[in-house]
C-alpha cells in the first residue's frame, strides 16, 4: 500500500504541473480531474475512505462539471489558446518559481524539523466521521450550510441574465 | 449641583437654539443670547453664594458615580481658579453670541448649538476632576470648535480646521495614554482603580513620561513654542466668535491644565522639567512677537501675539512660585479680553473693508475714530501698558520668573519691547497714515460698542483693582505643591508686620489635606470621599520606591 | 494501510499547494486562476487528512468536509463572477480588470 | 488739606475722560475751558497744598495717602499710594504750573486743528500720568505714570497721524524709551527680590543697611534704574528719539519733550539717590553719560537748521547737565536746573511755536530773519529764554542753576575736573548755538513775512514764563552773590546736601570762567551769524566743514548705526521667518505622509496576480520569522 501512496503522489504532482501549464482550459480541467482522482487514492491509502469517495463524487464530479459547463458557455475558441500562449511568456515563470522554491524550502524545513510518526494507523470510517460531524462540529455544520446557501444565492444573483440584448452582444463577440 | 446646572443649561440651551433655528434665524440668536445671559446670572449667583468649607479649596461641587465598573465618577469641583475662569467663560459667551449676530447668516441654529457646546465643554474642563471625565470634556469642546471653523470660517477653513483637529486630537490622545498610565500606576500601588484627581495626587510625582503626556496636550492648546503652528491658521480662518472663543477660552484650558494637573500631579517631574519649559516659554514670547510683527494679515498677527502672551503663562507655571502663578491667572483673564477684543476688531474691519490685509488698510482713524480709539486701547493692553490687566499679569509673572531664573526673566522682559514694536506697527499700518481705502465704512455700531466697552472695563478693572482676582485664586494656588510662597530673599520694613509673619514659611506646605476633606456645595450638604483620602490608603508610599519616599520625607519635615 | 511518514504526506500537500500558488501568480486567465485555487484548497484538505490519519481521529476528515463546502460555495460564486465579468469585459484576462487600483 | 492730594492727578484724568468720551459733541469753547481748566484746577490744589507744606510741614516732611490696595500677594504688597515730600512738591508744582500755561497757550495754537478735543484729552492724560509719576509712593505707581507719559508722548508725537513720518517718529520714541523701561522693570524686580517691597521710603531706608558701598547688587540695581532714566531722558545711548519727537505739535514739545516728561529720568535718580550713593561706579557712569551727552548734543545743535530740532538737541544737552549734577551727587543742583530749565525751555518752545505759527509752519531758521520788529512780544520773551538757556550771568535763572552744577562738579568728592571742563565747554557751546538761533531768526534781513501777531492766549503764558526764567533763579544763589538757599534747604528734607563746600574765592573764580565762556559764545555767534554771515556760509561750504556739519546734522550718525545694528536685522529676521519656519516642520510632516500615501496607493494596482504575489511574500516573511527565530 505504501507504494500506492508514492505512485499516486507522483501522479498527482505531475498532473498538477500539467494543469498549470496547459493552454487549453478543457485540457487543464481534465488533468485536474486526474490529479484529484490520484489524491482520492491517497485518501484511501491513508485510511479515509469516506472522504476519498467524496473527493471523487463532489470534487472530480460535481465541481469540475461546473467548470466544464462554464467553459462551454463561454465558448472559448482557438484564439483563447493563442492568447494563453502569448500570456505565458517563459520569463513570467521565473519570479513565481523562485518564490515558490523559497517557500518550499521554508515549509519543508519546518515539516522535517518538527513532525514525527506515521500515518494510516487505522481506518476511520464514515460512521465515526458522521458521529463527530453531528456532535462535536454541529455548529460548524450549520455554518457550512449557511455558507452554501449564501453561495447559492450569490451565484444566482450574479448569474441572472439582465436582458437579452446585452447577452446576445456578448455571444456575438465571443463567437 | 450648580455646576451641573451650568453645563446642562448650555447643552440644553444649545439644543433649543438648534430647534429655534429651524423656525427662524433670529429666534436662534435670541435663544442663544438668553441662554448665555442665564449662564452669566448663574455665575453671578455662584459668586454671591460662595461658602468655602473650612480648610478646603473647593467652593462648590458634586461627586457621583458615573461608570462604576471602571470606577469612573462624575466629579465636578470648583475652586477659586476655576471660578475665575468660569466667569470669563460666561462673559465671553455672551460676547461671542453678540459678535456673531450679523456675521453668521447660514445655518444659524446649528451654529449656536456648536457655540454653546464649546462653552459647555470649556466649563466642564474647568471643573471636571475625574480624569476620565476631564478627557471627555476636553473632546467635547474640541469637536464643536472644529465644526465652527470648518463650516463658518473663511476661505481656507477646511485645511485650518483639520490642522487644528489633528494637533489637538493627537496631543489629546497622548494625554489619554498618560491618564491611563497614571491610573495604572495607582492601581499597581494600591490595587484600586480610580480616575479621581484627588486620589491620584502623589501617585507618580516623579514620572517624567506621564508628565510629558499631559504636558504635550496642554502645550498644544496653550500653545507653546514648537507646537503653536495650528493656532495662526485656525484663528485666521475661524469666524470672529470662533477666534474669540479660541483665544479667550480654549487656550486657557491649556494653561489651566498646566496649573491644575501638571504641578500637583507631578511636582518632581515638573521641577526637573522646569528649565526646559521656561525656556520654551521665553522662546514663545520672543518668537511669537517677532512673527506677529512680520504678519500682514490682521488676524494672523493677533494669533501670533497670542503665542507671545501665552509664553508668559508657560514661563509662570514653571517658575513655580505664588507670584508667577497669580500672574498666570491674571494673564489668562486679561489675555482673554485683550486678544479677544483684537479678534473682534479684526472681524469688524473685515466686515467693513472685506479684507484682513494690513497692507490694504491705512488712515482708518480718519474714517472711524471710535474704532481707532478702541484699537489703540487694546494695542496698549497687548503691549502691557500699566493700568491695564496685562501689565499686572506680566509684572507678577516676570517678578516670579525673576526669582526662579534671572536670565530667562530678563530675556522675557525683552518680549515687552517686541510687544511694543508689533502693537505700534499695527496701529501705524492700519489706523495712521493717509486714508488708503475708498468708501466710507461705518464706525462702531451700538452692539459693537457694548462688546468693546465690556472688554475695556474688564481690562481696566484687572489693571487697577486686581486684588479680588488675586484673593479668589490664592487659596487654590497656595495648595499647589512645591510652590514657594514668598517673594524676597528677606523682608524688612516696619510697614507690615503681617509680612514678617508670612515669611516664616517660605515654601508652601504641600497639601495632603484636600484629599481627605469634605466637599461642600451651595446648600450645605456634605460629600465625603473617604476612599480617596490618602490618610486611609497608606500603601502607595511603601511601594513606590526611593524617589517618592524622599518627597514623603520632605512633606513630613514641612509638616 | 499505507504506513508512510507523516512528513511525506505533508510535503506532498505543500508541493501541491505551491504548484497552485505558482499557477495563481502566473496565469492570467481567470478560469485558470480558479482552477489553481482549487488545487490549493485541495492541498490544504490533504494536509488535514494526513494529520487526521496520523492520530486515527475523524477531525481531519471533518475539516476536509468543511473545506469542501467552502470550495463548493466559492466555485459557484466564482464561476458566476467569471460569467459576469466575461459579459462585461469581453475577456478573461485578470490583468485587464484592475478597476480597484489605488 | 493734604488729604486732597488725590485730586491733583485725578482732575486731569477726569478731564481726559470727559474730553475723550464727550469731546466730539462739545463746542470748541467748552473744550478750551475743560482742557486747561482741569490742569489749572490741579495746579491750584497743588499750590495750596505746597503752601501748606511750606507753612506747616507734615511730620517727617512726608505725607502718604493710600487710595486702595493695588496688588497684595505672595508677600508683595503694593498700594495705590500717593506720597508728598519736598521733592514731589517741587516736581508737582512745576508740572502743574508749566502745564497749565502751556494748555492755555495751546487753546490758541491749536485753534484751527480738527483734533481739538482729542489734543486736550491727550494733554490732560499726560499731566495726570506725569503727576502720578512724581506723586507715586512706590515704584509701581511710579512705573504706571512712567509708562503713561510714554504713551501720551507717543500719542502726541503722532498727533498728526495722517503723515506717516509722524507716526514713525512716535513709534521710535515709544520703542526706544520702552527699551529703557524694560531695564527699569528688571531693576524693580531686583529691588523686590532684595527688599520684598516696592515702597520707595522703605527701600531708601533699608538699602544702606542691606548693601555695602559698591556691592554688586547695588551697582546692578543702580545700572538698571539708570537704563530706564537714560531712555526717558534721552541720554546717550538712547537719545535718538527726542529730535524726531519734534514731529508733534509745538505745545507738546514744550510740555513733554522739554519741561516735564524727559526730566523723569532725573527725577527717578534723585528719588532713589540712596541706591546710587551705594554704587559709586554707577554714579560715575551717570556723570560721564551726562557730560558726553551734553557735549554731543550741543555740537549737534550747532548744525541744525530746524528751529525745533535746535531746541530738541538743546534739551538733550541741558538734560545732560542734570545728569552731570546727579553724577557728582549734587541732587539739589539737578532739581534746581530741572526747574529753571522747565521755565526757559518751555518758554523757548512756545516762542518757537508762535514764530512757526505766524510763518505758516516754516521751521527753517535760514528762511527766517528780522522778526525782531514784526513780533516784538515774541522777540523779547524769546530773548529772555535764550539768555537763560545760555546762562547769561546774574540776571537769568539759568545762570544760577548751571553755575551750581559746575561748582558742584569741581568741589564734589565724587566729581572731577574733566566733568567740570565738559560742563564749561558745554556752556560755551550753549551760548553759541542759542545766539546763532536768536540772530538768524530775529535779526538780519527779513526772509519770510509773518502773518499777524499772536494773541493774548499765547503771549501771556510767554510773559509769565519769561518772568520765571529771569527771576526763578533767585531762590538759590551762590554764597558770593547773596547766599540764598531757599531751594536747597527745602529739598534738604528729602535729598541729602552736597558734602563738600569750596571757598568763596574758588566759587568766584569758577563763576568768572563760566561767564567768560558764555560771553565768548555770544560774541562768537554775533561775529559768525550776524556780522560775517556770508564768510561763515562760504567757509561752511568747503568739503571738510561741510562733512562735519552733515555728521552733526545727523546727530553723530546714531540713527544710521542703530538702523544697521538693530532695526534692519530685526526686520530681516521677521521678514525671512514670516511664514514660521517651525510650521515648515509640520508642513513637511504632512507632505511626507502624502508621499507615503502616494507610494502605498501605487502598490494597490488592482491587479489580482500582484496581490497573490504580495500574499506569497507575506507568507514567506512570516515563515522566515518562524524559521530563523
Amino acid at each position: 500500500m505504501t507504494i500506492v501512496f508514492y505512485l499516486s503522489a507522483a501522479v498527482a504532482v505531475i498532473a498538477t504541473v500539467l494543469v498549470i501549464t496547459r493552454l487549453n482550459a478543457v485540457h487543464a480541467l481534465l488533468h485536474l480531474i486526474v490529479s484529484l482522482l490520484a489524491i482520492a487514492v491517497i485518501f484511501f491509502t491513508l485510511g479515509a475512505p469516506f472522504v476519498a469517495a467524496l473527493e471523487v463524487i463532489i470534487y472530480a464530479g460535481a465541481i469540475m462539471v461546473l467548470f466544464v459547463f462554464v467553459i462551454m458557455m463561454l465558448n472559448l475558441g482557438p484564439h483563447a489558446a493563442e492568447a494563453e500562449r502569448r500570456w505565458l511568456d517563459p520569463a513570467i515563470w521565473v519570479g513565481p518559481g523562485i518564490l515558490a522554491l523559497i517557500l518550499a524550502g521554508e515549509v519543508g524545513y519546518l515539516i522535517l524539523r518538527g513532525a514525527a510518526g506515521t500515518t494510516g494507523a487505522a481506518i476511520v470510517g464514515p460512521q465515526t466521521v458522521g458521529v463527530s460531524l453531528f456532535t462535536t462540529y454541529m455548529l460548524g455544520v450549520e455554518l457550512a450550510s449557511l455558507v452554501l446557501l449564501a453561495g447559492l444565492v450569490g451565484a444566482y444573483h450574479l448569474g441572472r441574465r439582465r436582458g437579452a440584448g446585452e447577452d446576445g452582444e456578448g455571444e456575438r463577440t465571443n463567437g | 449641583m450648580i455646576l451641573v446646572l451650568l453645563i446642562l443649561n448650555l447643552l440644553l440651551g444649545g439644543g433649543l437654539a438648534w430647534l429655534a433655528g429651524r423656525w427662524s434665524a433670529s429666534a436662534a440668536r435670541w435663544t442663544a443670547l438668553v441662554v448665555t445671559l442665564f449662564e452669566l446670572l448663574f455665575v453671578g449667583l455662584l459668586w454671591l453664594r460662595l461658602e468655602p468649607a473650612e480648610g478646603s479649596p473647593w467652593l462648590a461641587g458634586i461627586v457621583a458615580d458615573w461608570i462604576p465598573n471602571f470606577s469612573v465618577k462624575l466629579i465636578l469641583l470648583m475652586d477659586g481658579v476655576s471660578l475665575l475662569l468660569i466667569t470669563l467663560t460666561a462673559v465671553l459667551g455672551v460676547l461671542a453670541v453678540l459678535v456673531s449676530w450679523r456675521e453668521i447668516q447660514e445655518n444659524v441654529g446649528f451654529y449656536y448649538f456648536n457655540l454653546l457646546c464649546v462653552l459647555a465643554g470649556v466649563i466642564g474642563v474647568f471643573t471636571a476632576l475625574d480624569l476620565f471625565l476631564f478627557y471627555v470634556c476636553w473632546e467635547l469642546m474640541l469637536i464643536p470648535m472644529f465644526l465652527l471653523i470648518a463650516n463658518w470660517g473663511h476661505a481656507h477653513r477646511k485645511a485650518a480646521a483639520i490642522k487644528f483637529f489633528l494637533f489637538t486630537q493627537l496631543s489629546g490622545l497622548l494625554m489619554l495614554v498618560a491618564i491611563l498610565g497614571l491610573a495604572l500606576t495607582h492601581f499597581q500601588a494600591t490595587g484600586a482603580i480610580t480616575f479621581d484627581y484627588r486620589a491620584l495626587l502623589g501617585t507618580a510625582p516623579g514620572s517624567l513620561w506621564l508628565m510629558l503626556g499631559f504636558f504635550v496636550a496642554f502645550a498644544v492648546k496653550l500653545p507653546a513654542f514648537p507646537l503653536h503652528t495650528w493656532l495662526p491658521d485656525a484663528h485666521t480662518e475661524a469666524p470672529t466668535a470662533g477666534s474669540l472663543l479660541l483665544a479667550g477660552l480654549l487656550l486657557k484650558t491649556g494653561a489651566y491644565g498646566l496649573i491644575r494637573f501638571i504641578l500637583p500631579l507631578f511636582p518632581e517631574a515638573a521641577a526637573a522639567f522646569a528649565p526646559i519649559a521656561m525656556t520654551l516659554g521665553v522662546i514663545g514670547i520672543l518668537y511669537g512677537a517677532v512673527l506677529a510683527f512680520a504678519q500682514t494679515d490682521f488676524k494672523r498677527m493677533v494669533a501670533y501675539t497670542s503665542v507671545s502672551h501665552l509664553g508668559f503663562v508657560l514661563l509662570a507655571v514653571f517658575a513655580m512660585n505664588l507670584l508667577a502663578l497669580q500672574g498666570a491667572v491674571v494673564q489668562m483673564l486679561a489675555h482673554g479680553f485683550s486678544t479677544g477684543a483684537l479678534f473682534v476688531l479684526a472681524g469688524a474691519l473685515q466686515e467693513r473693508l472685506h479684507t484682513r490685509d494690513l497692507r490694504r488698510m491705512g488712515g482708518l482713524w480718519t474714517l472711524m475714530p471710535r474704532m481707532g480709539a478702541v484699537a489703540l486701547f487694546f494695542a496698549m493692553a497687548a503691549l502691557g501698558l500699566p493700568g491695564l490687566g496685562n501689565f499686572v499679569a506680566e509684572f507678577l509673572i516676570l517678578l516670579g520668573a525673576y526669582r526662579a531664573n534671572m536670565p530667562l526673566a530678563a530675556l522675557a522682559a525683552v518680549g515687552l519691547v517686541f510687544a511694543t514694536i508689533y502693537a505700534l506697527w499695527l496701529l501705524q499700518r492700519a489706523f495712521y497714515g493717509p486714508v488708503a481705502s475708498e468708501g466710507a465704512p461705518r464706525d462702531l455700531r451700538p452692539r459693537e460698542t457694548l462688546i468693546f466697552a465690556v472688554m475695556m472695563a474688564a481690562l481696566l478693572w484687572l489693571g487697577l483693582f486686581p486684588q479680588p482676582v488675586l484673593d479668589a485664586a490664592a487659596p487654590a494656588l497656595h495648595r499647589v505643591p512645591g510652590v514657594s510662597l514668598h517673594v524676597g530673599a528677606y523682608v524688612r520694613g516696619p510697614r507690615s508686620p503681617a509680612r514678617v509673619r508670612e515669611s516664616a514659611h517660605s515654601v508652601a506646605r504641600p497639601e495632603t489635606a484636600p484629599l481627605a476633606e469634605h466637599v461642600r456645595n451651595g446648600d450645605g450638604s456634605v460629600w465625603g470621599d473617604a476612599k480617596a483620602g490618602r490618610g486611609e490608603a497608606p500603601a502607595p508610599w511603601g511601594r513606590a520606591g526611593t524617589g517618592t519616599s524622599t518627597i514623603d520625607d520632605r512633606r513630613g519635615g514641612a509638616r | 494501510m499505507a504506513e508512510v511518514p507523516i512528513e511525506h504526506g505533508l510535503l506532498l500537500a505543500a508541493v501541491l499547494f505551491l504548484l497552485g500558488l505558482i499557477g495563481v501568480m502566473v496565469r492570467r486567465n481567470i478560469i485558470f486562476i480558479l482552477l489553481c485555487l482549487e488545487i490549493m484548497l485541495n492541498a490544504a484538505g490533504l494536509a488535514f487528512i494526513v494529520a487526521g490519519s496520523r492520530w486515527g481521529q475523524p477531525d481531519g476528515q471533518v475539516m476536509f468536509l468543511f473545506i469542501l463546502t467552502v470550495t463548493a460555495a466559492e466555485v459557484s460564486v466564482g464561476l458566476a463572477l467569471v460569467l459576469h465579468l466575461h459579459h462585461r469585459f469581453k475577456t478573461l484576462d485578470a490583468d485587464a480588470m484592475s478597476g480597484m487600483k489605488g | 488739606m493734604y488729604s486732597l492730594i488725590w485730586l491733583v492727578p485725578i482732575v486731569p484724568f477726569a478731564g481726559f475722560l470727559l474730553l475723550a468720551f464727550a469731546g466730539r459733541y462739545l463746542p470748541r469753547r467748552a473744550v478750551a475751558i475743560i482742557g486747561p481748566g482741569a490742569v489749572g484746577l490741579s495746579a491750584a490744589v497743588m499750590l495750596l497744598i505746597s503752601g501748606q507744606f511750606l507753612a506747616a510741614p507734615p511730620a517727617g516732611y512726608a505725607y502718604e495717602q493710600t487710595l486702595w490696595s493695588w496688588i497684595a500677594t505672595g508677600g508683595l504688597e503694593v498700594g495705590f499710594t500717593l506720597y508728598l515730600d519736598p521733592l514731589s512738591v517741587v516736581m508737582g508744582c512745576v508740572i502743574t504750573v508749566v502745564g497749565f500755561l502751556i494748555h492755555v497757550y495751546a487753546t490758541a495754537y491749536m485753534a484751527e486743528d480738527e483734533g481739538y478735543s482729542k489734543f486736550f484729552a491727550y494733554m490732560n492724560l499726560f499731566v495726570g500720568a506725569m503727576l502720578l509719576l512724581v506723586l507715586g509712593q512706590n515704584l509701581l505707581v511710579l512705573y504706571l505714570g512712567w509708562e503713561g507719559v510714554g504713551l501720551c508722548s507717543y500719542l502726541l508725537i503722532g498727533f498728526w497721524y495722517k503723515k506717516p513720518e509722524n507716526g514713525a517718529a512716535a513709534m521710535k520714541a515709544f520703542i526706544v524709551t520702552r527699551i529703557g523701561d524694560v531695564a527699569l522693570l528688571i531693576g524693580l524686580f531686583l529691588l523686590v527680590v532684595q527688599f520684598g517691597t516696592l515702597d520707595i521710603p522703605a527701600i531708601l531706608a533699608a538699602a544702606p543697611g542691606a548693601w555695602a558701598v559698591g556691592a554688586p547688587a547695588a551697582v546692578a540695581a543702580a545700572l538698571l534704574l539708570l537704563g530706564g532714566a537714560v531712555g526717558k531722558s534721552a541720554q546717550l545711548p538712547l537719545q535718538t528719539w527726542l529730535p524726531d519727537a519734534m514731529a508733534g505739535p509745538t505745545p507738546v514739545s514744550a510740555l513733554i519733550h522739554a519741561a516735564t516728561m524727559v526730566t523723569a529720568g532725573v527725577y527717578l535718580i534723585a528719588r532713589l539717590h540712596a541706591l546710587f550713593a551705594l554704587a559709586p561706579g554707577a554714579l560715575l557712569l551717570v556723570g560721564i553719560i551726562g557730560a558726553a551727552t551734553l557735549l554731543l548734543a550741543a555740537f549737534s545743535a550747532l548744525a541744525q537748521h530746524d528751529l525745533k530740532r535746535i531746541l530738541a538737541y538743546s534739551t538733550i544737552s541741558q538734560l545732560g547737565y542734570m545728569f552731570l549734577a546727579l553724577g557728582v551727587g549734587a541732587w539739589t543742583a539737578a532739581l534746581f536746573h530741572f526747574m529753571t530749565h522747565a521755565f526757559f525751555k518751555a518758554l523757548l518752545f512756545l516762542g518757537a511755536g508762535a514764530i512757526i505759527h505766524s510763518l505758516r509752519d516754516e521751521q527753517n531758521i535760514f528762511r527766517m530773519g528780522g522778526l525782531r520788529r514784526r513780533l516784538p512780544a515774541v522777540y523779547w520773551t524769546f530773548l529772555a529764554g535764550a539768555l537763560a538757556l545760555a546762562a547769561a550771568p546774574l540776571i537769568t535763572a539759568g545762570f544760577y542753576s548751571k553755575d551750581l552744577i559746575l561748582f558742584a562738579a569741581w568741589v564734589s568728592p565724587v566729581g572731577n575736573r574733566w566733568l567740570w571742563g565738559a560742563g564749561l565747554l558745554g556752556a560755551f557751546l550753549t551760548a553759541l548755538y542759542t545766539f546763532r538761533m536768536v540772530f538768524l531768526v530775529f535779526h538780519g534781513p527779513e526772509r519770510t513775512a509773518p502773518h499777524g501777531r499772536p494773541g493774548p492766549a499765547m503771549t501771556v503764558p510767554l510773559m509769565i514764563l519769561a518772568l520765571l526764567s529771569l527771576l526763578g533763579g533767585f531762590v538759590e544763589t551762590p554764597a558770593d552773590l547773596g547766599g540764598v538757599h531757599l531751594f536747597s534747604s527745602f529739598l534738604g528734607h528729602a535729598l541729602p546736601g552736597l558734602a563738600a563746600h569750596g571757598s568763596p574765592a574758588l566759587e568766584a573764580a569758577l563763576q568768572l570762567l563760566s561767564t567768560v565762556a558764555v560771553l565768548g559764545g555770544i560774541a562768537l555767534a554775533y561775529q559768525l551769524y550776524l556780522r560775517r554771515r556770508e564768510a561763515t556760509a562760504r567757509w561752511l561750504a568747503r568739503p571738510a566743514p561741510d562733512a562735519a556739519r552733515r555728521l552733526l546734522l545727523a546727530g553723530w550718525g546714531f540713527d544710521w548705526l542703530y538702523d544697521r545694528l538693530f532695526v534692519r536685522p530685526f526686520v530681516w529676521l521677521a521678514t525671512v521667518n514670516k511664514d514660521d519656519s517651525v510650521d515648515a516642520f509640520f508642513r513637511g510632516l504632512a507632505r511626507a505622509s502624502l508621499l507615503l500615501h502616494g507610494a502605498l496607493s501605487r502598490a494597490q494596482t488592482g491587479n489580482l496576480r500582484w496581490y497573490a504575489v504580495g500574499f506569497a511574500l507575506g507568507v514567506m516573511a512570516l515563515l522566515a520569522i518562524v524559521v530563523f527565530r
